[in-house]
């Protein structure tokens, strides 16, 4: 596989996990501008752990997720009472503290006469548990995708059953779902940490590709991107997110057709999304639409009555 | 010891009458809107790359560059008012919010397009400095200092004393109830735009000609800081703006005196948090306007 | 089952209940009447926690209620419909009723088979069966009016507060509504309707409770109440002027 | 009979999927006061709003002396002559009792009238005038009512909307109100009022109308048809 293809697809692929992060509170109804920070906190933390404690690639990932986690758990409360704009700038504001934090943040050891760590602004170099261990771009490309598979796969079944029901109930009528018997706060604070933990995994993930981490990419930038990947590709499936870092990563900037326009390019896109599909291509409606063609084209009627769907015929009831 | 703190509050106060400046801009559009424009710092950044133009092509005088920085400005910001408010429909206010956000890219890459060099030489306007006593103050700072006075008592002048700031405070407090009595809501909101791009330019131009050098980044530190010393001082409120933007520079001065220059920036966002957790309404919060609008609305 | 004992509450300076007391017995369909802007909406807001009371005492099931937040006096089996309506758009009309459900019983962790059905059930009973799959969006205005009584049934409440469950529905929708609510009341269900139509209300309950100017200005049988002056005085706002 | 002033014809006005006027048609005539009756959620306010131009029809037409104003902006409506007292009176808050007065004039370019109309405001409500600098916010329920019915009158309109003007008021407020809306109308303003205080109502009104589900069910002059019978069905939703 070309070197170029392999170095795009992963990038899709890490980033993918910064926009689920954003998309899981964007159906909760909150509009996170500072999901780079989980990202950042997923990448030092493991990058810390396999580089420095001689952890291994996975203890080090999960630990990065953890990391990034608890962070979001500590950031849930204060945000808790921040609704809509205020709850964006407040995550604007988290994340560019988190990222100053790491422009000063020093902790470097000695290993074979090197000092590894990070080294505030200058960045954390020699994170190369993957070059050691002899996997290949291509390998770790799949390993990349095994774990957004995993997340996905729990995302969905977080989706079919209670937990993404209550988040849906939550973002789309708050006072509703209390009167049902939501508990406001148990809910988004585990949407704060779940989001938390699925961008740290992709921080942890990006750190051991690039061997390198400096604090100023995980700007605000990142952050707002990974916002309107939800935005273009819809909030009415994971897919969606999923969609929107294809078109940009895949479409506009590695296709080269808009090099030096790409953000003219995507921001335009957003733009005009937002005007005539705010939520995204793959929206509720979209997605109900395809699921009612899916199940009328594909399923027999006997199982059509059955599991899935339309209620079997009851002429008595 | 006292001296430092004096002249460290001196250029907290005069650098925070920028922030006040960019500030004011803002917050007319949260106060007329109750949405964010973020990509307020790009348009006014477009504008003094306008100004710029004129400089370094045509060796502009300073009139003809701060008349082309306005222009810009205004121009820019017109441009993200049809796109990102005008054309999503009311009560959107997040998707307006990240709209804005992806037209700032497009203004930005615009810019780097048209200028790709990292930094371009702007003209200065006031070249001179003050020594009085102990104390250091620039000419340019001061010179900012009174066009933020001036435009604050203009700006009142303009809300209290005349119909069109009749019509911006009606349309702000309830859009449908200034929309019977006869008011163009949709042409003073145009308007407000224009004028709060209007004074972003004046705040752009005043800042490039301070530092004496522009870049692409000063849109995201122009939206930054406007954002910042805007919630400070209370989202849609204009003295709170003016306060706002000099807290938000006393606080920089002495952090970045007393703790070192990489925590200037890190202290004003814990600020902007505590304030976001403890008091949303900013220093002035309006407390009173909220129990007569529920007074208004009988259950 | 409720017992609210003097409570009042404002907004802002102005009063929108002021010493309301009633009492709700097990089984019992109580309507509650009044002029717009009485203060019939806020008092479901009081015991439903969504606006507490600022004096006054809210008990439910013999439990003090006054102060809990809306989740746990659902919790407790209260459930409540709005005037006006407020069904998930973008869900659709099962989907409706799934999440009360996962809201309403932390147990129910995913819809099983049986979870389904009797949803279906319950939807195919109030009418909406051929709607089950559509978009909650695309309801007419009776059709989620009916989704969301349907909606209040689902997690097995003990008491059921409706705000207008006939508003803006035309006599035969009015007339079917009604002949739902007599079903779930005929269930032993205890159930507060808020409506301004009369008939309806006299052929549902057998308790009127009127509110006037937050007030409670009556409170008795059925036909007590409507043969009541007063009450049709202040009703119909009969306060001779003029 | 005079002439017809207002005519709404087979006006339909939605929100999404709920359609909360299916069809109405009505029509005020001048010079008289006209009242539309009907339970909560029969869409009196809607049909207010949709004369206001706050609202946009789905179909049907909308005439003023016979020039179509359906659909138009709220501001070309006003200045044809239709001002609006809406429900729950909306004054804006935080500006002086003056200025909002001032305000209601936006639709009108004559400064020195509008001075001597704001003059003549404060001679009819007195009590505007002791309050004419203090802010909106702070005034009681029936003066905030007085404003919101002066600042529509400072439109000079030919005809006022007026939503459910005696709303939360006391009684005694009430009878102000409708003391005021009969000066009104003897002094030339025709008049278009949805009312819940049905008795007062029918006893100022020259024509009702009854509205239910976005629909008029019924019309005729308070003189025709007994009192009671009228609102029983309007209010209690009982046959007639």
């Amino acid at each position: 596989m070309d070197e170029y293809l392999v170095q795009v697809l992963s990038n899709i692929g890490m980033i993918s996990f910064l926009a689920l992060s954003a998309y899981i509170l964007l159906i909760t109804g909150e509009i996170s501008f500072g999901q780079q920070a989980f990202f950042a906190i997923g990448a030092y933390a493991s990058g810390i752990a396999t580089a420095m404690w001689g952890w291994g690639f996975w203890p080090g990932l999960v630990w990065g997720a953890a990391a990034a986690g608890a962070a979001a758990f500590l950031l849930a409360w204060p945000t808790l009472r921040m609704r809509g704009l205020f709850f964006a700038i407040g995550t604007l504001a988290f994340a560019e503290m988190v990222r100053l934090i790491f422009e000063i943040f020093r902790y470097q050891v000695e290993i074979d006469g090197e000092l590894v760590g990070p080294n505030g602004s200058e960045g954390f170099r020699g994170i190369r548990y993957i070059f050691e261990q002899d996997i290949s771009a291509f390998h770790y490309m799949l390993l990349i995708y095994a774990v957004l598979a995993g997340v996905l796969a729990l995302l969905f079944v977080i989706e079919r059953t209670r937990l993404g029901a209550i988040w849906r109930m939550l973002g789309e009528d708050e006072l509703l779902a209390e009167t049902e018997g939501v508990n406001r706060t148990y809910y988004k604070v585990l949407a704060t940490v779940v989001a938390g933990a699925v961008a740290g995994i992709g921080g942890a993930l990006y750190a051991h590709m690039n061997t390198y981490l400096e604090p100023k990419i995980f700007n605000v930038m990142l952050g707002v991107h990974s916002l309107a990947y939800g935005l273009i590709g819809g909030l009415g499936t994971a897919f969606g997110p999923l969609i929107g870092v294809g078109i940009d990563i895949g479409l506009l900037e590695s296709a080269r057709i808009f090099s030096g326009y790409r953000m003219i390019v995507f921001g335009g896109l957003v733009a005009l999304l937002l005007i005539f599909r705010p939520r995204g291509l793959l929206d509720e409606a979209a997605v109900h639409a395809l699921v009612a063609w899916w199940r009328n084209t594909f399923s027999s009627p006997a199982k059509r009555s059955g599991g899935s769907g339309r209620p079997p015929e009851r002429p008595g009831a | 010891m006292i001296v430092d703190f004096v002249q460290n509050t001196l250029d907290g106060i005069f650098v925070g009458s920028s922030y006040s400046l960019l500030a004011i801009g803002f917050t007319l559009i949260f106060g007329v809107m109750r949405r964010l424009n973020l990509s307020y710092g790009p348009s006014i950044m477009l504008g003094t790359f306008a100004g710029t133009l004129l400089f370094v092509e045509f060796e502009a005088g300073l009139l003809a560059v701060a008349a082309a920085t306005l222009a810009g400005a205004v121009l820019a910001g017109v441009y993200v008012e049809r796109v990102c408010f005008w054309a999503i429909r009311r009560g959107a206010a997040l998707a307006s919010m990240v709209s804005s956000f992806a037209i700032w890219m497009q203004l930005e890459e615009i810019v780097t397009v048209v200028f790709p060099d990292r930094t371009y030489p702007f003209p200065p306007l006031a070249d001179f400095a003050l020594e009085p006593g102990p104390f250091f103050v620039r000419g340019d700072h001061l010179v900012m200092f009174a066009c933020a006075a001036a435009i604050t008592v203009l700006l009142h002048l303009l809300l209290y004393r005349t119909r069109f700031g009749l019509a911006l405070r009606a349309v702000s407090r309830n859009p449908a109830a200034a929309a019977f009595v006869g008011i163009n809501t949709g042409l003073v909101l145009f308007s407000a735009f224009a004028l709060a791009s209007a004074i972003g330019g004046v705040a752009g131009y005043l800042i490039a000609a301070a530092d004496q050098q522009i870049t692409p980044f000063f849109g995201l530190w122009a939206t930054f800081k406007g954002l910042i010393a805007m919630t400070l001082g209370g989202m849609g409120s204009i003295p709170g703006a003016i306060a706002g933007g000099l807290l938000l520079g006393i606080i920089e001065a002495h952090s970045g005196w007393y703790l070192g220059t990489e925590y200037r920036d890190l202290s004003a966002y814990a600020v902007l948090f505590a304030f976001l957790v403890f008091r949303p309404g900013g220093l002035f919060a309006q407390r009173q306007t909220l129990r007569s609008q529920l007074a208004a609305r009988r259950v | 089952m409720l017992e609210v004992e003097r409570v009042s509450r404002s907004f802002g300076g102005v009063a929108a209940l002021t010493d309301v007391s009633l009492e709700v017995g097990a089984g019992e369909v109580v309507g509650l009447i009044g002029p717009n802007g009485s203060g019939k909406s806020t008092l479901l807001n009081v015991i439903t926690g969504i606006s507490p009371a600022e004096r006054g005492v809210v008990r439910f099931d013999g439990r003090d209620v006054t102060s809990l937040r809306p989740d746990r006096t659902a919790a407790l089996g209260l459930t409540r419909t709005f005037q006006t309506p407020r069904v998930l758009h973008r869900m659709t009309v099962l989907e409706n009723l799934s999440a009360a459900l996962f809201a309403g019983s932390p147990k129910v962790r995913r819809l099983r088979k049986a979870d389904r059905e009797r949803l279906n059930g319950l939807l195919e009973e109030c009418g909406l069966g051929r709607r089950v799959d559509e978009l909650a969006s695309k309801l007419t205005l009776p059709e989620q009016r009916r989704l969301e009584l349907v909606r209040t049934l689902v997690s097995d409440p003990k008491l059921i507060l409706l705000d207008e469950p006939a508003g803006g529905m035309t006599p035969a929708e009015t007339e079917g509504m009604a002949r739902l609510i007599a079903e779930v009341a005929a269930r032993g269900r205890t159930c507060i309707v808020i409506e301004h139509k009369i008939d309806m209300i006299s052929s549902l309950c057998e308790r009127i409770c009127v509110l006037d100017f937050g007030r409670v200005i009556a409170d008795g049988t059925t036909r007590e109440v409507l043969e009541d002056e007063a009450v049709l005085d202040a009703y119909l706002g009969r306060r001779d002027i003029a | 009979m005079s002439e017809t002033l207002l005519k709404v014809s087979d006006v339909a006005t939605a929100y999404g999927a709920i359609e909360a006027l299916k069809g109405v048609s009505l029509s005020a005539a001048d010079g008289e006061i006209t009242c539309l009756l009907g339970p909560n959620g029969a869409g009196k306010t809607t049909l207010m709003m949709t004369i206001a131009g706050i609202l946009k029809p789905r179909r049907g037409s909308i005439t003023l002396r016979g020039e179509e104003v359906a659909g138009r902006a709220p501001r070309h409506i006003v200045e044809r002559g239709i001002a609006l007292v809406p429900e729950n009176r909306l004054v804006f808050p935080d500006m002086t009792v003056e200025e909002n007065l001032r305000a209601g004039a936006f639709s009108r370019d004559d400064a020195a009238e509008i001075g001597r109309d704001v003059e003549a405001m404060f001679t009819r409500f007195p009590r505007l005038r002791e309050r004419s600098a203090q802010n909106a916010g702070t005034l009681s329920g029936g003066e905030q009512q007085m404003l919101a019915i002066s600042r529509a009158l400072m439109a000079r309109p030919k005809l006022l909307l007026m939503d459910e003007p005696s709303l939360g008021l006391a009684p005694l407020i009430v009878e102000d109100i409708f003391r005021i809306i009969r000066e009104l109308n003897a002094e030339g303003t025709t008049i278009f009022l949805v009312e819940q205080n049905a008795h007062m109502a029918l006893r100022i009104a020259n024509h009702f109308y009854l509205i239910e589900q976005g629909r008029v069910v019924f019309d005729g002059t308070p003189g025709e048809v007994e009192e009671e019978e009228i609102i029983k069905r309007a209010y209690l939703g009982t046959e007639v």
